[in-house]
């Protein structure tokens, strides 16, 4: 048993970090948020010549063949540093095609994406937000041995980078007859709207799908069946999305202790007072706190999957309460710098705001929780 | 402790409401222009622009119970305010009219009454945020003109305002509160410099100002040199009814009742889950408590009382509802409250009027030290 | 319109903080707990003498005529002292027969009351805890003009003191149809039985009523339409128990704000810490705004009788959140001594445990008040 | 990252398990002496009551890997402690093997593993709480005998012990640590008198102990005069595996949710309310963090680190979980929950268990201070 990373994981650490540190610092961030397209595409390749997109992928089909826990790593990272890209769409859109596809659909689109030559995203949820299978509206209808998707998906991140998206849809009449499908972004039907996001270093949207015809290689496992495989694909977006968290919260709440370090006031550091540095002590209470059970959810994955509904949501309710409140307690101890958009802590404020909803907010994890307990 | 209006309070609420059915229509919008001039008409016809100012200075010499009684009926009707230069009106004109030469008050008090005037006061500076003692912008008398420089920061509205209202640090080696003047500064003024600091959602009502030796006529002293710090307070003395936080915050709890009852969350009404329906009505319960807490306040200073610490209670209050208020509307929205919107932006947003009144960790220690009397930091 | 207490008022809980600072200090009332009765028959005598037991009974029938405004003075300094007495349960049924009994009933209670020669109590609550009509078990079969009471009523604040108890029963098929009588402690089928209970300076017990006889003249209003009488008595409670509240709420801050004064470690009085006296500002907050809450609930059961309903909520509410905290805090800022028997707080502590379910807690007031707003 | 354990783990944890099926009855009460006596010959047959301890010294030199592992079989399995003297156990025994001579383990080890000794240990002192530095009980050397004067306090289980392990004074010029030697006094030595310390229930585990004047031989010393703090930062380094906090506080967890499903609140199960579940949720969390801290915190010792600051996290969480879970049980109790039981009285004697370890704020000092680098105090 070992709770620690090995020398390779840190090793990966440590040159994302320093990658990251020169080529996506915060001022470079907050160049391509202000510009379009809100990222940046030379940068996109290199993540990819890098190895970062296909860093789960198998080698055979172009990819790394590591696994979460170094994805894990990865995340928190690309959290520390704000990083706007598609990576965490792309990544559970290849891990969707990885954990169900056949072997055809392996090899036909992991290459693609392990290269970054296309970008995957998932479209799971609809305008209600209700993450259970009667929520889930978008109908298929059988038309031969194809499907045609009538319905509307909501909250889809990186919508005007994805070339296509691993859709969720019902073609049964009961709850949880649910099937999953890749649609492709130029597919006839399909329209994309993009949704001004509160957080600028992420990307939003919702699809329509209008009659949209999926023939039957662009099935994702057997139909009416993929239930198991949403839930599961959404642990493993509650597991990235915490991983960004963490790094997130660890980022601003370094910004903070400086910043309580160097700024003086009635003649001493503000870090002095306990009003200050207690606050501060409790959100790193909190992040130790979270990525304990974040990466025991991310070994879980492979390593124990009985075990990952249970702590993705552990992990995910206490990130998406506790962020929150890192959030705004380190924009808060700055006075009245942190509210102004020249400092960063209030970067950070907005990517809690756009994490504590993402792959199921508190009450939902906690409701699931409980009902794993055995209480409704 | 009677709750009831007296006669003559009655008659005055019943004068307040006949005004403002008369001139405040139901479908009046507060960006209206023509609206404005006619609502700033009426009211200067009543003198109440200046409700509480004493007559001889164009006012209507308003006891405190009539300003809480026509800021509590204007608050129920949504009116706008009762001048269009709030920081003139709130700071300049009553330290204008306690300190201010018969010249200085001919000369300024008109403007601010006509509303023709706009004002911005300069207190804070860097580094010395909430520590008013420490200021450092520097004013040298040189014949009959000051010469400023320095910075302020902070400073509301200051990128569209005509003049400010400053605190200047005219002896350095007085102590602390002693050796600040009072300087009144057209903003035009050559040498001042405005840097608009845009917030966290890239709206300027913040500003940096910078003087570099700006010449100030000795007649643009308000009060004596070095009495800066009793001239400002005795501004801050001229007591407002503190009403319109809690009617803000009640107004708020009032459109987030609405959110709950009408935003489908996890498949059903908001409302219908009762972690929403309890936390609003704790909501409820510090909000009324913020109320009354204004109204015991009024009683004690109408009782004679010196105003006192206990509005940092309130501004604590404020502080937490602010947040959690808007963390609720946020979780009712669900994943669309990501996405830009009215309550979105007020979730960012609020963090800055808390920070105006002084961090709540000022007004913990306020409380401590003064009230309970617990040692300073 | 006016928020102050008048010269009355104050020249009142003058005397009665006078009165008790004497006769009732601490160190009196943990003699008293420590052995029985619990209190003192003797300093009770007294407290007639000076009228306080029939403060809201009016002249005509031995009291002082005064209000609830004036009850709220007298409870938040015997609340202050931890007064052990069923001050608070006499005052509740003195006020039921003054609210609701006949001249011939009030002629014939209030003045042994307001003498102190009889003691009275109220019994609402039955096993089941919940303060709606339907959990009002306890049954009135009619016996000609008599009524017989079967049932059960549960946490009965002085139940070895009361020499009656102002018993809510049901009379009808209906929820709602519930009737209010004066039940003779030493009555046919009547056993007591009192519950060791976590506050010392509060004495709680049951009751079992084994068909019990009601004559006519002991019944309270009108059979079958008593609920509104029993909501209104127990928001006359909560406002009664808030006071106390209140008292006990200020006194023991008083304590941690000296305790903080006076405790010298690391060189520096304790309250120089922020850690400390931030939690301190925040109980001086909590208590102001339960009594601006408090008052104003006060004041309208009289003055404005519809609005009590949600004023006493609002306030018990409050006060429940606020001063089970302040009760917990004030011991932990005392540190290892705070815990022991021999420092006071823990008194202060084990009252707000006792404070916090007693009329309704804080989720039966937050649901009331969201009720009141049509949420439901 | 890996939380299988290796072949040579689950070796280990079958030998602790098929020991606990011989050993552990299902129906064994804590409190039954001969079931005690039989479970702790079996221990002592083992080698396992002083389990890390050196083979030479009586131990099985269990690894800290082994340590975990039988502490996490024996909580899942609700074993009575290893032995009978827990502070002995824990403290004086760690120290006597790293600092004591040849006849001073002869003279008190075998009755540590015998389980006939009874220990107690004096650290804090009267206004010095927390700050052990600045200690007072004095020694002076007469001869080859110490002459100790002076007061300790919150000595946990004086009035039981036969020994107590304490620190004193020996060098009043010595600054801070230095000047500090530990004793080991037998507690029927005249001039000791026990004052003990009820808790707010009445119950008594704390002591105030004085020393008049007390004699103690000087071969009564442990380590050299003045190394008092070094001897005892050896048994603190010896460190044990913490994981007894978690566990108990997830059996607490187990016993809440049978309280919420079966109590009835306001005419439902209690658990009906989802405040109640997701409150519920929330411990869940928490407590499987402070679990899961535990083990990081294992993982980092086993790959070579010094024991951290990190220990403190889980006091702060503990603290706070205790206070919740214990106000959610009388919520759940309602009116009930101010009568007396064992819930109530849990939520009164809860506050003890936070004391121990330093207070809350203390605890968040040294998170800011050592961990994060913020100024002291």
């Amino acid at each position: 048993m070992n709770f620690g990373f090995t020398e390779e994981q840190q090793f990966l650490r440590d040159s994302v970090r320093k990658f990251l540190d020169e080529r996506a610092s915060i001022p470079h961030v907050r160049n391509w948020i202000e510009s379009d397209p809100g990222m940046s595409l030379e940068f996109w390749r290199e993540l990819a010549e890098l190895g970062w997109l296909g860093l789960t992928i198998p080698e055979t089909h172009g990819g790394a063949g590591l696994g979460w826990v170094e994805l894990t790593v990865l995340f928190e990272e690309t959290g520390r540093s704000l990083l706007p890209s598609p990576l965490l769409s792309t990544t559970l859109a290849s891990t969707a095609i990885l954990d169900h596809g056949t072997p055809d659909q392996r090899s036909r689109w992991l290459p693609s994406l392990a290269d970054g030559s296309r970008v995957g995203s998932i479209a799971i949820l609809e305008p209600s937000d209700h993450l259970v299978p009667s929520a889930l509206q978008a109908r298929g209808e059988a038309d031969g041995s194809h499907w045609r998707i009538h319905g509307e998906k909501s909250f889809i991140c990186d919508i005007d980078r994805a070339d296509f998206f691993v859709t969720a849809f019902r073609t049964g009449e009961n709850d949880e007859e649910i099937s999953l499908a890749i649609v492709d972004r130029g597919a006839p039907g399909v329209h994309t709207e993009k949704v001004p996001c509160l957080d600028s270093t992420k990307s939003m949207g919702r699809l329509k799908l209008d009659g949209v015809q999926i023939a039957p290689e662009a099935m994702l496992g057997a139909p009416h069946q993929a239930w198991p495989a949403v839930e599961r694909l959404m642990d493993q977006g509650a597991v990235a999305a915490t991983a960004e968290a963490v790094g997130s919260a660890e980022a601003v709440l370094a910004i903070t202790v400086q910043y309580a370090k160097d700024r003086v006031q009635f003649g001493q550091p503000i870090g002095h007072f306990q009003g200050v540095k207690h606050p501060l002590a409790e959100m790193h209470v909190d992040i130790e706190s979270i990525k304990s059970l974040l990466y025991y959810a991310a070994w879980s994955l492979e390593g124990s999957p009985a075990e990952t509904p249970r702590y993705s949501s552990l992990a995910k309710l206490y990130a998406s309460d506790a962020f929150t409140r890192i959030g705004v307690d380190c924009v808060q101890l700055h006075g009245a710098v942190g509210y102004t958009m020249e400092y960063d802590a209030q970067l950070y404020l907005k990517r809690s705001k756009w994490f504590r909803p993402m792959f199921g907010d508190a009450d939902h994890h906690a409701d699931r929780l409980a009902a794993l307990r055995g209480l409704r | 402790m009677n709750f009831d209006l007296s006669p003559d309070e009655t008659a005055f609420r019943s004068e307040v409401r006949r005004f403002l059915d008369k001139h405040l229509p139901d479908d009046a919008s507060h960006e209206d222009p023509d609206f404005l001039e006619s609502w700033h008409a009426a009211l200067r016809e009543k003198r109440w622009i200046g409700f509480a100012w004493p007559e001889e200075d164009g006012g209507a010499a308003g006891t405190l119970m009539e300003q809480f009684i026509l800021k509590q009926e204007m608050a129920t009707r949504n009116a706008p305010p009762l001048g269009s230069d709030f920081m003139g009106l709130t700071w300049v004109g009553p330290a204008l009219i306690a300190h201010g030469t018969p010249e200085q008050k001919a000369r300024f008090l008109p403007d601010l009454l006509a509303g023709t005037s706009s004002w911005c006061t300069g207190y804070s500076e860097p580094d010395h945020g909430s520590d008013l003692a420490s200021l450092q912008c520097r004013a040298v008398l040189e014949g009959d003109e000051y010469r400023v420089t320095g910075q302020k920061i902070w400073t509301t509205l200051a990128h569209e305002a005509k003049w400010i209202y400053m605190m200047v640090r005219t002896d350095p080696d007085a102590r602390k509160y002693r050796g600040i003047t009072c300087l009144l500064v057209p903003m035009n003024s050559p040498g001042i410099e405005v840097r608009p600091i845009p917030n966290l959602s890239g709206v300027t009502s913040f500003n940096q100002v910078f003087f570099d030796n700006v010449r100030v006529p000795v007649d643009n002293r308000l009060g004596e040199e070095g009495q800066g710090w009793l001239v400002t307070m005795a501004a801050l003395a001229n007591e407002r009814i503190g009403i319109s936080e809690s009617t803000e915050k009640s107004d708020h709890l009032d459109r987030l009742i609405e959110l709950a009852r009408t935003a489908q969350r996890k498949g059903k009404p908001a409302s219908a889950d009762p972690t929403v329906r309890r936390r609003l009505a704790r909501f409820e319960a510090r909000i009324e408590a913020m109320r009354l807490n204004e109204l015991r306040h009024l009683s004690a200073r109408l009782e004679g009382s010196a105003p006192s610490s206990e509005t940092s209670l309130n501004k604590l209050l404020r502080g937490e509802l602010e947040f959690e208020m808007s963390e609720l509307s946020l979780e009712i929205l669900g994943t669309a409250g990501l996405e830009e919107g009215p309550w979105q932006r007020a979730a960012l947003n609020w963090h800055g009027t808390i920070i105006g009144g002084g961090s709540p960790n000022i007004q913990r220690n306020i409380v401590a030290e003064r009230i309970l009397g617990l040692p300073k930091d």
